[in-house]
């Protein structure tokens, strides 16, 4: 890794990313884009996406840290936190790969082969190869480690049936990281488990797109029906799949940082509640008038402002002394909540104007709380529902028995 | 033994129930089951007119249009409370059609509308035509006496300005009862379909894909000085037409929140995931179970609004407890629809979206159970 | 049973009752009563409602539907129903003797014998015999299936070795219901249980008091050493105690009309919530001015108001098609849980009085609210925690597959 | 992909820590663990005093009655940052002493006190004598300018009358603040212990019972023109003091909070119903879990209150952000406590109700989480 930079090649790195996002942060496309990834519904938004994330890691905003020989920066990692920190500040789309990026390209880099690491990373960087994630399948959402579709090894390949689902961006996606039963044998349901970073363009695999509750596309079911692909796409060993999940899984709940920068989730704008509320009217007079709405809406917050002070908390050591990975598992849990709640109830603040839906002219923000709140269940369900959240603190941080 | 806090149940009036209500119930139940199964009513998503006119005419037929319209006027002479079970049966199959809309006109009528008004609107919507509200602006206030419209004396008539939103079922509606103020004072006026350009409508899209709403702009439309409702009654009018829609909404809603519990659980005892059934789960058991009390708890409030509506006092509490907690009620339970339904909740396809968009849109219109709440405290307190 | 009343002659009785209640209701006796038959704390207590209860009884205005033969009244159950009513109205003090007249008379007087008719019904009425109930054991408060108190026959004798808990006036009763397991070997653990009148003054049954999370006293855990009582004691056959115990758990859940009539809890003030914030002051002003707290008033009588409805709805068949039981089983809980949330919201009314505690001379009520928050648990925990209830209105309304 | 609401977090201050905090925390984590087992706690219950004096002269040798004082006064020169991790503990092991009065007291001196004042009072609190505070009033009011009892003058000094209430530790203080008003203004004035006759102190019926509380009735206690704080700063006093206590007792509600947790997993991991660890069922789980949620965001809310504390505006916000979110958390989480040790829970011998009562305590004095909360709506919107 680089050497630690001084505090003034950081300020200086600060000032020319400052000066470059503020040149370059698109304004305004005319057209709706995601908050998050997962909500890429049009050909427009996801070109208009990717070219954004080409643009930032041209500019070497985007997997500055990461080794010059895979098509990073080979910066210190500080210099990609400020980075991501200025993407911020500008307010910038979405780094569109975050199933590469954010999940594959951390994997790769810890645990990856030498070829893997030359042939993957640069094109996720780039966003010239996005990637999707296999790991739901219809009949298990939530148990994962009951993943059933099958991967026979025959010869020099691998021979996949079955079927994968809620795969974000999977009709776009080039390659998949894929978890596969390679055995029905081992001591328990995991060990059957294989991880494999596979083609989606192979014959035998076709994605179908899947409408969701907000109305827009953005996920496809994934089938695999005799679909080769070569045995080399198969990470680690047979019986490692569980374990390498798991690594990715604790990429996205938040307990581990990310390596190549940027961010995927658009920040609920907080702030813009509070607006909501000035502007709407009841009985004449602004809502925020109204003690019954400030008071919930003091409420809300003293959550975020209890979250964010959990995100800078759970890196102090001596203040999480006594659970320590507690602020970091609960984190998911707590924000998406959280989120859930606020947008429901933005709702209540747009008085008969909560009628409305995206894309009518009089809808307030353009149908923004309305679509924020039913894309809020995609926070609450995916990567692991709340429910399935709390049994994790419960077991992991309190020490509770696991249910039988 | 029993809890009955008769104290304040004193306040606030009992329960009880006619046996034409019953019977209504009855017919509505299986009516509303047959015709509008769920795959009808994702089919009529996607229909503009977005319900079935064969349907429609059965229910004309039925003499719903006509429940709580005296029986001069060709109605059936019974009351609100004959109406709500059968709001409530099409709340709980999502059945769309104007019959909420038309329902309400006709209470107008009856509360600001002369002879001549209500002897010539009434028949026709007891026939079946199609009358509606126009009443909501964009200043999006819930308070029905905020109007900026404006009818002005023009010759014989009077020339209209201003804009209309959540005018539902207006492109087929042969009659618009609309807002205005005439020289500072709220006013109700009669506008006939025939009145409104074709360009004056706007189909808008709203949460709640299986109904079907448009903004109205008034500007240039003239109407005759006899389409006036009469000025002493407008505003008792305003507040007659509140308390029916909340009541039917809240009886709609109820129904909502039945189907939304039901088939949650149905999917609860079906589906298995870690080797289990998923209503095994306490996770997911227990806050359906809360659901359900709030269901119950809802309905009880709903049946007392229509038992006690037209009270004086006792009835705007029942109505407005009634909306509430239907409001929350249902809003509780399709949220918990969505989430339990795990991915598939997220997709269009699940039916927990669709209640939870109607969920919404109640909420939307004559107001949520934070505004009703807010009217409470001011008449308990 | 008695033949169907004219009005008239209600309308006489009604107004004799009137009259009654009206001249002998007691005024505050200058101690605090309690609430709940659970409360009974100290001899004073015991003895002004033991008086109580005796005088009504007297009067005529309980058991006033029993049989004349066994000590009652002999009249239709519909003037019991108009004395209970007026009790109410002149918000009388409570009947001492729950489980006797709640529970244990009603389960006799459906399937007692003869004797046992004979021999109990009128010392529960004039509060001569005190009863208490024995089911949870200090291994298995909710799990009651699982007793494990021992009745092993010995001739003309059950012998009994085990421990009862939570047994309110256990210290003060005659006679207890007990559940006793008298078998291990049936196909299940209920089927080993049998059910007991037993009496309390035997040999080797001793009393502990218990105090309680408000401070008082009320209930005891009880030890049986090698206690004998006589087998005619055992009520029905061996075997049959997990039937006969799920009756009278009916009685408690509210499911069954009690037939001796008078009340043992009294009704939550709910009007007088509104008093008290009404009198408590705020920034110089009443509370009830405050917007935010009338909103949580507004919930907290929407809420009385449905359970009142509920209550009336249960007997309305037409109103209650779709799952006939559902009002009925959900009545506990939801009762109990508003009692919790509301006693507790109506501390935060005092200000800092919120700070005394019972039977200072500076707090609200005497600490009536203090008190009702932390008795409210017993309620909440007591007959069936909430969160069996919820399992059980999940599983008997709802068809939801019992948990394993 | 953090989600840090940065827009948010600008206007309300962040996080940090000092090595001395961490020192404290630490010292006074093993301290109060040693010094307070819950039999101990117990114990002192029945005693009249309500705390052990060798503990007392315990904590006074280690210095901590000096943390926020000053050096020129004997202190240690810290802020009261530092003394927030030691209420913590206190708070999480039930550890009563007059430490949090005494600490208040002496920022109260600090604020408002003259140099003669604070010169003779801040090495003699330091030095283990006890100060306390008499603001609280029969009006039950958690404002406190809401003032009715006075001082007037004669003489040389002035004669007080009115009651106060909640005058914690007051037997056993040299000195009393108290509030009064000089011909209608707000001011702080000194009570020396030995003006007050024996008679004027009234133990109180608290509902935590490990505290010692005592109603003070004021009438003809006669004090010198000297005993009176700077007219000035009385206002600003006030508001220190309030904010002061307020932190303190976050952080004592936040130990308690934490404890009462850690007891119930306790008891959720070892009690067995239906053949199953009650810990397994999620419909204590999952409870269980959001009030360790909840408490993990209580605490970070006060670890941020004391760290802003004195910052203008920040800190203010904070403090009350931090005393709301605990109440908010210590309520359930003691309430859960109780109703999950089932019906052990309901007895006095089970420790879940000592933290319930504790709970109620301090929601009770200087404001619960609604009153904090509406002071944040002004402050915020």
């Amino acid at each position: 890794m680089a050497s630690r930079p001084t505090a003034a090649e950081l300020a200086e790195y600060e000032a020319q990313a400052d000066a470059w996002f503020r040149e370059n942060t698109p304004k305004d496309p005319g057209f709706m884009l995601p908050l998050t990834f997962m909500e890429v519904s049009t050909d427009q938004q996801f070109e208009f996406l990717c070219a954004w994330q080409r643009k930032v890691y041209e500019a070497g905003y985007l997997g500055a840290s990461w080794p010059v020989e895979y098509g990073g920066g080979g910066l210190h990692p500080d210099f990609q936190r400020i980075a991501t920190k200025v993407m911020k500040k500008y307010d910038g789309p979405i780094m569109l790969n975050a199933i590469g990026i954010g999940w594959a390209g951390p994997l790769i880099m810890d645990i990856g082969s030498e070829e893997e690491k030359k042939k993957y990373i640069k094109g996720m960087l780039n966003a010239e190869d996005i990637w999707c994630q296999g790991f739901s399948e219809p009949e298990n959402g939530s148990d994962l480690g009951n993943a059933q579709l099958k991967a026979v090894r025959d010869g020099d390949e691998y021979v996949l049936n079955g079927s994968k689902i809620w795969t974000s961006l999977g009709d776009r996606a080039k390659y998949m990281i894929l978890l596969a039963r390679t055995s029905n044998d081992g001591p328990n349901k995991y060990a059957g488990l294989s991880f494999f970073l596979s083609p989606m363009h192979a014959p035998g695999i076709e994605t179908r797109r899947i409408k969701k509750l907000t109305g827009e596309y953005g996920f496809v079911q994934c089938f695999f029906t005799d679909a080769r692909i070569s045995a080399e796409c198969l990470m680690g060993n047979e019986g490692d799949g569980w374990q390498i999940a798991m690594k990715t899984l604790e990429y996205e709940r938040g307990a581990k940082v990310n390596l190549a920068g940027g961010y995927f989730l658009k920040e609920l704008d907080a702030m813009g509640v509070v607006e909501l509320a000035r502007q709407s009217q009841r009985g004449g007079k602004p809502l925020l008038d109204d003690p019954v709405m400030k008071d919930r809406m003091v409420d809300f917050m003293m959550d975020i402002q209890a979250l964010n002070l959990n995100n800078q908390r759970r890196r102090m050591g001596p203040l999480v002394q006594d659970r320590p990975m507690g602020l970091a598992l609960m984190n998911k849990l707590a924000r998406t909540e959280m989120i859930r709640e606020l947008t429901e109830f933005s709702i209540g603040f747009q008085g008969t104007r909560g009628g409305y839906y995206v894309d009518d002219p009089c809808a307030v923000d353009n149908g923004y709380w309305h679509r924020s709140y039913l894309n809020s269940f995609s926070a609450t369900i995916g990567g692991g529902t709340s429910e399935i959240q709390r049994n994790i603190i419960a077991e992991h941080v309190l020490g509770l028995p696991k249910g039988r | 033994m029993a809890f009955s806090e008769g104290n304040l149940a004193d306040h606030l009036g009992g329960l009880s129930y006619s046996e034409e209500q019953i019977e209504l119930m009855d017919v509505a139940t299986s009516f509303c089951r047959d015709k509008s199964p769920i795959d009808k009513v994702r089919k009529l998503i996607a229909d503009e007119r977005g319900y079935d006119p064969a349907v429609w005419q059965e229910i004309v037929d039925l003499g719903w249009l006509g429940i709580a319209v005296p029986e001069a006027q060709g109605g059936v002479g019974l009351s609100m409370a004959e109406v709500a079970p059968i709001a409530e049966q099409m709340g709980r199959r999502l059945l769309a059609t104007p019959f909420a809309t038309c329902t309400i006109a006709a209470q107008a009528l009856l509360a600001a509308g002369d002879e001549a008004q209500c002897g010539e609107w009434l028949p026709r919507i007891v026939a079946g035509e199609v009358a509606t509200l126009a009443l909501t602006e964009p200043h999006g206030d819930w308070n029905l006496d905020h109007v900026e419209a404006t009818a002005k004396a023009s010759g014989d008539g009077y020339v209209l300005s201003g804009t209309k939103q959540f005018v539902t079922y207006a492109k087929d509606a042969a009659l618009v009862i609309a807002s205005v103020t005439v020289e500072g004072a709220v006013r109700l006026v009669l506008i006939e379909r025939s009145a409104i350009p074709d360009g004056a409508l706007r189909r808008e899209i709203i949460i709640d894909e299986t109904k079907r709403s448009y903004e109205l702009t008034l500007d240039g439309i003239t109407v005759p000085a006899s389409a006036l409702l009469d000025a002493g009654r407008s505003g008792t009018a305003l507040g007659q037409i509140e308390l029916a829609s909340a009541l039917l909404q809240a009886a709609e809603m109820c129904g909502g929140t039945q189907s939304a519990i039901d088939y949650t659980i149905e999917y609860l005892k079906t589906r298995k995931q870690f080797g289990k059934l998923i209503g095994e789960y306490q996770a997911l058991k227990h806050p359906i179970t809360n659901a359900y009390v709030g269901y119950e708890k809802a309905r009880s409030h709903m049946l007392s609004a229509a038992h006690n509506f037209g009270q004086q006092g006792v009835g705007e509490i029942a109505v407005r407890m009634a909306k509430a907690s239907a409001d929350k009620a249902y809003s509780f339970a399709a949220d918990r629809a969505v989430q339990f339904h795990g991915g598939f909740g997220f997709t269009h396809d699940c039916d927990a979206g669709l209640y939870r968009r109607s969920a919404i849109w109640h909420a939307s219109q004559y107001g949520d159970a934070a505004w009703h709440r807010a009217k409470l405290a001011d008449l308990l307190f």
